[in-house]
């Protein structure tokens, strides 16, 4: 087991290098420009609701959009340009390999959320009170929660970013908003529940609805923290045990 | 895109009028041993057609200097084969000139009449493949079916000169014609209970030419 | 030691191997066979990246397949020019030796001794995008031989090298099989191959047509007798002389160069007799050789 | 007669035909890039949807008419929404509308033209033959503009010459200069697709990812526009300096900012349907600055194209 720690730092080092990494930090620059924008334009707003709006529009977006990539990172873009090789023959136990890669790009995943979560309360001037400490291990648990059910998916498929994507913007977008209990079965509405971000003003205009309110979300943050935990243990475990038992060889001729 | 669209594409590129490029196509594509896969998609070729086809589209437009880099990278024995008696084929007594660079020396020796060796950067040896093979005093190799120490202490002591053996073959080294060291030989190797199976004149080979330029 | 009993793999309907059994000792073996012969599935299944459908393989005694066990004593240098090309060749053969459970200060000077034995030393900072094929098999090879392993199995090891290079890797891999490791070679480069080993195993169409010593093949091989080139002045006589042997099966004049060949399946009882030709009956013979005494030969009768 | 040889000899044999000066070229890769795109099935289908508006105004005015003629008291409606027809909209709509489409078409054409050259690395093969960069890019730029060009210029003269013919009387000639002036902003619409699928194809070696990304950022800037279309209605008065511009700022945006300059409207709800304000009558920015920018956009991405194609890759 004494490789796990190895494994773990190598690939953040990876993840987190200034050519791959510079993106995010962009987008929260962004992120700080943006809340100047929405706070000049939205005079009905306060900084808190103007936070809330884009934390819960944006940044959990962007949390969204980089687990999918990164969670690419850890096999099926290995897989893709076949330098898995190099890994597999080496004697790592398959599972330490998969978990070790994963928690890094959990890690990496957190980082831009909260970048981004920073990014926007400086924007819209928020202060960094517990609104923002909530939203913080929201963004946290649900970056361990989407690296973990992409890592999954692309164990299963091998065109799995494309899906992932679907999930995140199409998906993880429409479903917490639906009317009955559907809400229940997206990991977004759990991490709602756990940021509890007070009730925001719709922003509307009879052109394109810019924000609709959330619907009535009662998971508590309690049984919220739970779902995403007990998420995150049985996708890995399933994630280990596949690893461990399936070929990954990179598709052509088969000489 | 199908092998022949993309011959005569290239072959329009290099100016030819589209029919004349399609026509040469098929043409190009027969010699180059590709004539029934015409049809099919490139992306479907196998390592060795892909090498036929980057010749095919090499020659479309009829070209004077052919450039051929890695001819055979990639081929297994019969595509390489192939692929060097084609190159052969085209460039002797067809006025067309071929340039090939190659790391496998065998094969250049195969295709090839003239060799220039380059280190880095500057020009090191250059001249017909016959020449720089020959080897001063026309030394014999002879194999011997399995290596025999009696055999060449006798031949030291006719006064012929053996080079210590490499695997069962002895270099022998003398003045007089092949056919009279051919006799002493076999005289020698049935006094001393060796079977000579080979007895040819030694050349070098172009990688013991390229070693001695690196190390001019 | 690598024992392989009746395995056999497909993808789909495409045959990889089939019913292949061999046990390959330890010093140095070249893996043969045209392209689609199954040679990169066999390696697959010896490195345990993939599992037989049939049949089972055993390296060390163990099952390959995801075992960390038998990767400890396993280098693999596969055919693959793909890397991770931000990082530097020493970066990426220090990550594998890490990865192989070196310690962080073991890794290092273990990189450095191995780049030093490709001839890398010198010239491994350079981001790997920028390296020539040479310089990327090389470390491709470093890191096969980096844990000192026991069995080392190469899939086409000199594509790219320059002649030096390739000299100097076959004497390496000479000294390595002589210290008892297991080698395995695929390779296309039958020239090479021969220099490097008289052990082959020659896959078509996913069976093992052929396992062994060459020359033992090569004895194997009645649809081929055996060939005998005679350069001399005096074809006609000399051919007169040898049709009266009876283990002569046929003889050839070559208009173009010169000289005639025969063909025997009895070399011994033929290279016996030659002799009395030039020594007794004073013919003038200038040389003679078995043209299709070399692997290349030998792959082509059997791969017909 | 006897001295023919009766068997040819089919070895390789020298081509001496006669053989193009550079220069022609670039229509060889056109056509060849044309050639595989007409293969692919879709894009007939994106063809057609590409001009929907003009074929839904055909049937609307049809059936008006239909309408109209088979009873006299339908003709007072007809003549009311007749009037209320600003024809250079319909032609500013049909343009607009078609942006979405012609995207997607610009994609299938070029998204693969430079990325796919860039993966096989034929750069080898191109830049080996008497063809030089500038003829490589120029063919393969011409490869994607023509086949839009044509895409969005035949709806529009078939939707002008119907409205010539049959709706004279309700001033559809008012504005002579019209047509003229649709055939001067296709082009510069077909010249930016163009140039941004070339540019950002040269920057990939798949064209998956160069199709990815211009969706990306077409999504996003769109994103930003119906965001400022948004600030624009909820603030009906004055409209702060930015939006005005800022609404603009999209690929489309462009475009459909240009035909308005150039057509000279204000734009007005499409299908005549009545209604004040909303996003379609931001009002149409000045023509030069619009136009400058497209084209600023265009030559700045061919720039890209140019500085990414290399024959060799250098690698520092």
């Amino acid at each position: 087991m004494s490789i796990a720690p190895f494994v773990f730092t190598s690939t953040l080092q990876d993840m987190l290098r200034p050519k791959r990494f510079a993106i995010w930090v962009i987008v929260a620059i962004a992120m700080v420009v943006l809340g100047q924008v929405f706070l000049r334009f939205t005079p009905t707003s306060t900084s808190t609701t103007a936070y809330s709006t884009l934390s819960e529009l944006i940044v959990f977006r962007i949390l969204a959009l980089a687990a999918a990539i990164f969670a690419t990172g850890v096999v099926s873009q290995e897989v893709e340009q076949k330098t898995i090789v190099y890994l597999l023959t080496r004697p790592v136990p398959r599972p330490v390999l998969i978990l070790a890669r994963t928690l890094a790009a959990s890690v990496t995943v957190s980082i831009v959320g909260i970048l981004a979560a920073v990014g926007t309360a400086l924007g819209t001037r928020a202060s960094f009170g517990d609104l923002f400490l909530r939203d913080c291990s929201a963004l946290i648990l649900g970056a361990f929660a989407y690296c973990a059910l992409f890592v999954l998916v692309s164990l299963l498929i091998n065109k799995s970013m494309v899906i992932n994507l679907i999930f995140a913007f199409g998906y993880e977008a429409a479903v917490p908003k639906m009317p009955g209990d559907i809400y229940k079965v997206s990991i977004n509405s759990y991490l709602m529940s756990i940021a509890s971000h007070p009730k925001i003003a719709p922003v509307t205009s009879d052109a394109a609805p810019v924000a609709t309110p959330a619907a009535v979300n009662t998971i508590q943050p309690g049984a919220a923290w739970l779902a995403m935990i007990g998420l995150v243990v049985l996708c890995s475990m399933f994630n280990a045990q596949w690893f461990d038992r399936n070929e990954y060889v990179p598709r052509e001729d088969g000489d | 895109m199908t092998a022949v669209g993309f011959v005569s594409y290239a072959g329009e590129l290099s100016g030819m009028p589209p029919a004349e490029a399609l026509r040469r196509a098929h043409e190009v594509l027969e010699y180059c041993g590709l004539g029934e896969a015409r049809y099919r998609n490139v992306e479907t070729y196998s390592t060795g057609m892909k090498q036929r086809i980057k010749l095919a589209q090499a020659l479309v437009h009829g070209p004077k200097l052919l450039l051929l880099d890695e001819p055979t990278n990639g081929l297994d024995p019969r595509g390489r084969e192939e692929m060097l008696d084609l190159v052969r084929s085209v460039s002797h007594g067809r006025g067309v000139n071929v340039i090939v660079s190659s790391h496998l020396l065998p094969d250049i020796e195969r295709v090839c009449d003239r060799v220039i060796v380059v280190i880095k950067g500057k020009l090191r040896t250059a001249g017909t493949i016959k020449d720089l093979k020959k080897l001063a005093g026309q030394p014999a190799d002879v194999e011997l079916r399995e290596p025999n120490v009696a055999f060449a202490n006798m031949l030291m002591e006719k006064g012929l000169t053996v080079t210590p053996p490499k695997g069962n073959i002895y270099r022998v080294q003398s003045e007089l014609p092949p056919e009279e060291l051919l006799r002493v030989v076999q005289r020698t190797a049935l006094e001393s209970g060796a079977q000579v199976r080979g007895f040819e004149t030694a050349v070098r080979t172009l990688e013991e030419v390229f070693l001695e330029a690196l190390t001019a | 030691m690598i024992q392989i009993e009746n395995a056999s793999r497909w993808f789909g309907q495409v045959i990889g191997v089939n019913d292949v059994t061999h046990t390959i000792e330890p010093g140095v073996t070249a893996l043969l066979g045209m392209n689609g012969a199954g040679k990169s599935t066999l390696l697959r299944l010896i490195t345990g990246q993939i599992q037989p459908t049939t049949g089972s393989i055993k390296v060390f005694g163990n099952e390959p397949f995801a075992n960390p066990e038998v990767y400890k004593r396993m280098g693999y240098c596969p055919e693959i020019d793909q890397f991770y090309e931000h990082k530097t060749g020493r970066q990426f053969v220090n990550y594998l030796a890490r990865l192989a459970g070196m310690s962080a200060a073991e890794a290092k000077s273990r990189t450095d001794e191995v780049l030093h034995e490709v001839g890398m030393a010198d010239r491994a900072d350079k981001k790997l995008a920028g390296y020539s094929k040479g310089m990327r098999q090389r470390i491709k090879l470093a890191q096969a031989i980096l844990h000192d392993p026991d069995i080392i199995l190469l899939d086409e090891p000199l594509n790219g090298l320059d002649p030096v290079g390739r000299r100097e890797f076959m004497s390496y891999l000479h000294t390595l099989a002589e210290r008892g490791k297991t080698i395995l070679v695929s390779s296309h480069i039958l020239f090479e191959v021969e220099q490097m080993t008289k052990s082959i195993m020659l896959l078509h169409r996913g069976r093992l047509l052929a396992a062994g010593d060459v020359s033992l093949i090569r004895e194997y091989i009645d649809k081929y007798p055996h060939r005998v080139r005679i350069e001399t002045p005096q074809p006609r006589e000399v051919a007169a002389k040898l049709i009266q042997l009876p283990y002569v099966l046929k003889v050839e004049f070559d208009e173009w160069r010169g000289g005639i060949e025969l063909q025997t399946r009895e070399l011994n009882q033929f290279f016996a007799f030659l002799p009395t030709l030039t020594t007794e009956e004073n013919f003038t013979i200038t040389g003679f050789s078995s043209p299709d005494n070399n692997l290349e030969s030998i792959f082509h009768y059997l791969i017909e | 007669m006897s001295n023919i040889k009766p068997i040819a000899d089919l070895s390789y044999r020298n081509y001496d035909g006669p053989l193009k000066k550079p220069g022609s070229r670039w229509w060889v890769i056109a056509k060849n890039g044309i050639r595989i795109a007409l293969k692919k099935m879709a894009l007939w289908g994106l063809m057609f949807v590409s001009a929907w508006y003009y074929l839904v105004m055909l049937v609307v005015l049809f059936f008006v008419q239909q309408i109209t003629s088979s009873n006299p008291a339908g003709a007072q409606a007809m003549k009311a929404f007749m009037e209320r027809l600003v024809w250079p909209d319909q032609f500013l709509h049909g343009f607009s509308y078609a942006q979405l489409p012609m995207l997607i078409i610009a994609l299938m054409l070029g998204a693969g033209s430079i990325a796919n050259d860039n993966r096989a690395n034929a750069m080898l093969v191109y830049l080996s033959k008497p063809c030089d960069k500038r003829e490589y890019l120029f063919g393969k730029w011409i490869g994607i503009a023509l086949p839009i060009l044509v895409i969005m210029v035949v709806p529009t003269i078939i939707f002008y010459a119907y409205g010539a013919l049959t709706f004279r009387e309700y001033g559809f000639l008012k504005d002579a200069w019209l047509l003229p002036k649709m055939l001067v902003i296709i082009p510069i619409a077909a010249i930016f697709h163009a140039s941004i699928v070339v540019g950002i194809s040269s920057m990939f070696n798949q064209a998956r990812n160069a199709s990815a990304t211009y969706a990306g950022i077409y999504f996003i800037t769109n994103f930003f526009t119906l965001l400022m279309g948004g600030i624009w209605a909820s603030s009906r008065g004055e409209t702060p300096f930015p939006v005005k511009h800022l609404f603009y700022a999209s690929i489309d945006g462009v475009l459909i900012g240009a035909c308005k300059a150039i057509i000279g409207t204000k734009g007005s709800a499409p299908f005549g349907i009545q209604s004040q304000g909303g996003m379609s009558q931001v009002p149409a920015p000045a023509v030069v600055p619009i136009l400058g920018v497209a084209l600023l956009i265009s030559v700045v991405f061919v720039l890209i194209a140019w500085r990414k194609i290399r024959a060799v890759e250098v690698i520092g």
